[in-house]
């Protein structure tokens, strides 16, 4: 019972950030620290991923004379961090395009509070 | 945006280090293909080289080095060096991306791996390029307001 | 060397004209739309190409950089993939015709980056209906999902919100996606589809695997909208740019549907799916849920744009439905109807676009019938599309109806038939009510002594590269609505998956 | 069973079309209103000869067939002429000729405003009536039924006054909803039987039936005919769209789209379930009832409608239940009847309603307390209006007389005494309701009616002729149409009976 807790922690972790992240973009009136929950969410993924493939006593995946390459056992799985490599750039050209939504939802709105947004688009509206 | 400028410790030590993260990058480039690294963590590291004299000396001297509008076409030229590895490739008679069949050299070996240090240069240039330009564009979006 | 790669070079001529624009449009910006014109025509003749090849010689494989999978990357065209593929890049072609005055017209695009975004969204699509790589097709979603935010952004003065919640839920949606992936990487070990498909029948009772399905479930539902997470739809839809909204509604929910039924169907299996999970079932009640709601919200609306936007959320339905049947008739209607949907929608916000170019507005209560004078010919294609839409015969939406209907009733499941005749006399109501306006005069001018007043029936119609596509639109929904057999026989039979 | 045989001819495909090409030609010769008529007459002509040229092979029982495109895998768009078919589209393209004369004289005499649409939908109206009749699916019948619908809306709302526009909704409301049913119904059935073929027996001939599906299967085809049919309950949008121009109510309300209705039912009842199952289901019960009830019920409400075309409306109401009776009856001789009654009704309608529209247009009158001694004024308009109440009340020399007596004689076959007594009291009510109008039009003084004259020989002409030809039809029903042996030989093909 306990090592289910202590020996998944990687994964405990990831799910707790997760949870964290979706509460940040889900429940934040500001539109900052929505994007904030949404990165924290996406990192734990990465988490997730790279806790997936790590293992103890073994190395990186390149070729080294002292292990041979027999026993795949002694190396990771690389497979895992390069998709988390290709998961962080999406994650950071996210986080571009929202920054550039918010400074023009700021510009044309003078504000990044979700609920003053949402009074000053009703007005929008209305006209 | 005003700022000071003439903060003589900060620009001395980003002027310092900035070289360096740059040689630093490019190492991690040139090695990518046989050790831990490659393009996306190298042309970071040089973006951050870029944005760290942005930071501290500011636009104007920054741009001396590095204009910002050059990001986008550089941007897309790394990413047409990673494209035209593959499409040449491509043409040589092998798949998309298949290094195998440019020839570069003899040895096919040689060919992939000068082939894949080609789509890493690509990759950095074009993860340098864009992160600068991002937050260039970030930095004048907040500024005309 | 072009029958041998043809599988791959759409994503690819896409994204290198993508990419190349910023460079060569630097100095003139009006190379950007000729650039994008090549693009998207030389796809649509390759997606020809590929689709007859898929016919001849069945199922292609290619495989990036010459790795085999399931180590490398692999693109696969099946009639599935080839047909949606054609579907997409045709109507991408025609809206982006349409687009040549409305760009310059709208001064907030500057269309250099603009045709950029939509060449990069359309590999995206390309990209995501070809792979056939888990991994590879979150990285395409991104792409298009991305430049999609992008293309919405920048229409009118609420746009940006919209965008910035569809990037909330799209996010979320994709990165759910990614778990869902990691999950099964977990248990199979692998990220090629068809590798799946043959190592995962040995894990069905894993939880794991029930876990990685319904994330994947829960992140596709977000990105077609059906019914519980359609909530970005009717404002993104309705605040976007002209183009965007007719390149972006007809084509973007599609691809999630394209998505949802090459996961559930090609790596999961059906049996699995429909016998064991049930997941079909839940999704056949959301769906038919969404069709109700949406064609009741359609009804309340007042901007054309955005009755048309929760019009989208009830067709999407229809789709979703047809794939919850599981049943050969209801993929049927679903794959028809993802083709049908599209060529109406991208003739219903084009024709509001028109509508918009030529009086500034698209206000439901603000049309009157000298707008049929001024536009005859635009107002036409409206009505082929709101009567298709309703799904009178012959057009296109009479038999994806037909079809669905046939498929409710093999599964004798007689709700979903009540719900879809019901959802055809709702859509009724809302497009007679647009009709009713632009036909008939108001009511009170119909005394006598006001009919020889000569009114001014000044003929305004839109420029000819604005017209012109609507109206093939227009043609087509009969054209095809008639010729269906072709299709339906041709190349849907072939796509049905195993075990169904 | 005599077997019916089949060839191959495109005759039925280019009566369906006719009239649709000549749609353009209307719109593009909108400014010069003679030719605009003379393609609405040319098309007219040139249907009612195509359909003319298919008669005497129908009575040969040699149908013309003709697939067009398969619209579904394992249906195809398919037209067949077979006796049945070419009998209501004989009724309808014949019709069509007295119309458009007619209609010329009343939308000229009305100044009335886009005739253009006028003639344009009604041309769309008559492809998609002869469809309806030709059509040799259910697929098929279902596309032209529902293009029906569609091209009948702008006729109804063709005054664009709130009352017309509210009919109009009304009738999408009605139509579409019943559409759907259909649709519904098809579909259970192709999935039941996977083929949609009409075929004389019946398609579910040959195959068991639970009887509940049966039952909810007849009950979903009744509701999505039925409509049209103006079967009680579902009959309120018809004297709504009386609104309509009087020439759409004579040809649509007494013509196409109601005859196409019962056209439905009868080809769900004879050529769909078949005599056969509808028999050991009592199937046919249902009809029955709600045929003897909807005769009754009309007739009563007819009788205190003052406004002419709405008491017309209520009457044809009434008399499209006889014919769904004598579908029901089943018997030989109630077939006939009922079938010939398609036609001979039509005749006698399309009479009154010509004659309510001449009154309309000649003296602005539509209530029938204002009509007295109007038959000095216009004596051929209501000689002819006599003719037709007349032989609607089912008084010989009057063709009505010889179909209400067939179905009175299939009543006796299957001695079902009922449907008898139906018969006749709705009879004495048609008397009540249409000879006051007489009574008034020829024996009472009316005023205001100086100088006044009679109505244009463009409408004079057409409504005379349409009651010479039901007094003919009266005295000799197989008279140059040939309407006696066709029925005959449908009842021939479907119970295999000699009448």
């Amino acid at each position: 019972m306990i090592d289910f807790f202590l020996g998944y922690y990687g994964y405990w972790f990831a799910i707790l950030l997760m949870c964290l992240g979706l509460y940040g973009a889900i429940m934040k009136k500001n539109l900052i620290k929505k994007l904030i929950g949404i990165a924290i969410f996406q990192t734990s993924i990465i988490i997730f991923f790279v806790a997936s493939s790590s293992k103890w006593g073994a190395t990186v995946p390149i070729f080294d004379e002292k292990i041979g390459v027999a026993n795949t056992a002694k190396y990771i799985n690389p497979l895992p961090h390069t998709l988390m490599l290709t998961a962080i750039v999406v994650g950071v050209a996210t986080m571009g395009v929202a920054f550039a939504l918010v400074i023009s939802i700021f510009q044309k709105y003078k504000t990044l509070d979700e609920s003053v947004l949402l009074k000053r688009m009703k007005k929008d509206n209305d006209i | 945006m005003e700022r000071k400028k003439d903060n003589p410790i900060v620009s001395l030590v980003s002027r310092t280090v900035s070289p360096f993260i740059m040689l630093f990058a490019l190492y991690v480039i040139f090695h990518g293909h046989y050790s831990p690294g490659g393009g996306f963590q190298g042309g970071t590291m040089l973006a951050a080289a870029f944005i760290l004299i942005r930071l501290s000396l500011g636009m104007e001297i920054s741009q001396l080095q590095f204009k910002s509008r050059w990001a986008t076409p550089l941007g897309s030229a790394g990413v047409l060096i990673y494209f035209g590895t593959g499409l040449v490739a491509l043409l040589f008679g092998g798949n998309f991306l298949d290094y195998g069949f440019i020839p570069f050299s003899k040895v096919v070996a040689e060919n992939r791996s000068i082939g894949i240090l080609c789509i890493e240069i690509g990759v950095a240039i074009a993860v340098m390029a864009i992160i600068v330009s991002i937050y260039d564009d970030l930095l004048e979006g907040s500024s005309d307001d | 060397m072009i029958s041998s790669n043809s599988a791959a070079l759409t994503p690819l001529i896409l994204l290198f004209m993508a990419i190349s624009i910023p460079l060569v449009a630097l100095k003139k910006k009006q190379i950007a739309f000729f650039m994008v014109m090549i693009a998207t025509s030389i796809s649509v003749i390759i997606s020809f190409y590929n689709i007859f090849r898929v016919l001849k010689v069945g199922t292609i494989h290619y495989h990036f950089g010459g790795w085999i999978p399931p180590i490398g990357i692999e693109y696969v065209l099946d009639p599935l993939s080839s047909f949606i593929c054609l579907v997409i890049n045709v109507i991408a072609l025609l809206v982006l015709i349409h687009s040549k005055k409305i760009v310059e017209m709208e001064s907030k695009i500057k269309s250099v980056p603009y045709y950029a975004l939509v060449l990069l969204m359309l590999c995206g699509f390309n990209g995501i209906i070809l792979t056939g790589d888990l991994f590879n097709l979150y990285v395409f979603l991104e792409i298009c999902s991305l430049s999609m935010y992008g293309l919405i952004s920048v229409g009118e003065k609420q746009a940006p919100v919209s965008a910035f919640r569809y990037l909330i839920i799209g996010a979320v949606g994709s990165s759910f996606y990614l778990l869902g992936v990691g999950f099964l990487y977990m248990t199979t070990g692998s990220l090629n589809m068809i590798d799946v498909r043959s190592i995962v029948p040995h894990l069905y009772n894993e939880p794991t695997i029930i876990v990685a399905i319904s994330l994947m479930v829960i992140g596709f539902g977000i990105k077609m909208a059906v019914f519980p997470f359609h909530g970005w739809l009717p404002d993104a839809y309705t605040y976007a740019p002209t183009t965007s909204s007719a390149l972006i509604a007809p084509t973007g929910t599609k691809i999630g549907a394209y998505a949802m039924i090459r996961i559930l169907f090609f790596v999961f299996g059906v049996n699995y799916i429909s016998k064991t999970l049930h997941i079909t079932d839940v999704l056949a009640w959301l769906s038919a849920i969404g069709i109700v709601y949406g064609s009741i919200m359609a009804i309340s609306q007042k901007e054309m744009k955005r009755m048309l936007a929760y019009s989208s959320v009830s067709q999407i339905g229809y789709i979703g439905l047809g794939i919850g049947l599981c049943n050969p008739m209801g993929l049927i209607g679903a794959v028809l109807h993802v083709m049908n949907h599209a060529i109406m929608k991208a003739c219903l916000f084009l024709v509001a676009g028109n509508y918009r170019v030529k009086l500034g507005h698209s206000n439901i209560f603000k049309l009157s019938d000298n707008i049929r004078k001024k536009m005859p010919w635009t107002t036409a294609a409206f009505t082929v599309g709101a009567l298709s839409m309703v799904g009178i015969p012959p057009t296109v939406g009479f038999f994806s109806k037909w079809y669905l209907v046939l498929g409710t009733i093999k599964n004798s499941s007689w709700v979903f038939l009540a719900v879809l005749l019901i959802s055809s006399l709702l859509n009724a109501i809302y497009f007679f009510r647009v009709l009713e306006k632009v036909y008939l005069k108001p009511i009170r001018s119909t005394n006598l002594e006001e009919l020889n007043i000569p009114e001014n029936n000044k003929r305004d119609e839109v420029s000819s590269s604005a017209l012109i596509p609507v109206l093939i639109l227009a043609i087509a929904i009969i054209v095809l609505g008639l010729l269906n057999t072709i299709i339906v026989k041709g190349i849907i039979d072939k796509m049905i998956p195993a075990g169904m | 069973m005599n077997i019916q045989s089949v060839y191959t001819s495109f005759i039925p495909l280019y009566a369906v079309l006719v009239s649709l090409i000549a749609v353009p030609l209307i719109i593009l010769s909108s400014k010069k209103r003679n030719l605009r008529e003379f393609w609405t007459i040319a098309a007219s002509l040139i249907k009612f000869g195509l359909v003319v040229s298919l008669v005497p092979n129908a009575l040969l029982n040699k149908a013309a067939e003709l697939s067009i495109v398969e619209i579904s895998p394992g249906i195809e768009l398919a037209l067949k002429a077979d006796p049945f078919g070419v009998f209501f589209a004989l009724v309808a393209s014949g019709l069509w000729i007295f119309t458009s004369f007619y209609s010329i004289g009343y939308v000229r005499g009305l100044k009335d405003r886009k005739q253009t649409r006028y003639f344009s939908y009604f041309a769309i109206c008559l492809s998609s009536t002869i469809g309806v009749a030709f059509a040799a699916n259910l697929l098929t019948f279902v596309v032209f039924y529902e293009i029906l619908t569609i091209a009948t809306y702008p006729l109804v709302i063709h005054k664009e006054d709130e009352k017309s526009i509210k009919a109009g909704r009304k009738y999408l409301v009605y139509t579409l909803t019943a559409g759907s049913l259909l649709i519904a119904a098809t579909a259970v059935t192709y999935q039941i039987t996977n083929n949609l073929d009409f075929k004389a027996g019946g398609i579910f001939e040959n195959i068991v039936l639970s009887p509940n599906m049966a039952w909810v299967l007849f009950l979903l085809f009744l509701g999505g005919v039925g409509v049209k049919a103006s079967i009680m309950p579902l009959h309120s949008w018809l004297p709504t769209a009386m609104a309509a121009p009087t020439p759409v109510s004579a040809l649509l309300h007494a013509v196409a789209v109601v005859k196409s209705g019962v056209f439905g039912i009868v080809r769900v009842v004879l050529f769909v379930f078949g005599p056969k199952l509808m028999h050991e289901l009592g199937l046919n019960k249902i009809l029955i009832v709600f045929a003897g009830f909807t005769i009754i019920v009309a007739s009563l409400m007819a009788l205190k409608q003052d406004n002419l075309k709405r008491r017309l409306a209520y009457s044809t109401i009434s008399h499209l239940s006889y014919i769904v009776l004598g579908a029901g009856l089943l018997s030989s001789a109630a077939i006939l009847g009922a079938i010939m009654h398609i036609a001979f009704h039509a005749v006698m309608k399309i009479t009154l309603f010509f004659c309510a529209g001449a009154i309309y247009v000649n003296l602005h009158k539509e209530n029938i307390s204002e009509l007295n001694g109007i038959g000095k004024v216009m004596p051929w308009t209501m000689g002819a209006f006599a003719v037709g109440s007349i032989g609607l009340t089912g008084i010989p020399p009057v063709n009505g007389f010889v179909s209400k007596w067939y179905i009175g004689l299939g009543a006796l076959q299957t001695n079902n005494l009922i449907a008898l007594i139906i018969l006749i009291i709705s009879g004495l009510l048609n008397a009540a309701y249409f000879f006051p109008i007489l009574h008034r039009a020829f024996f009472r003084t009316g005023e205001g009616l100086e100088g006044k004259k009679e109505a244009s020989p463009f409408m004079v002409v057409p409504l005379v002729i349409t009651a010479i030809l039901a007094v003919l039809l009266g005295i000799y029903p197989d008279f140059l149409f040939h309407f006696y042996h066709l029925a005959a030989m449908v009842v021939t093909n479907v119970l295999g009976v000699i009448s």
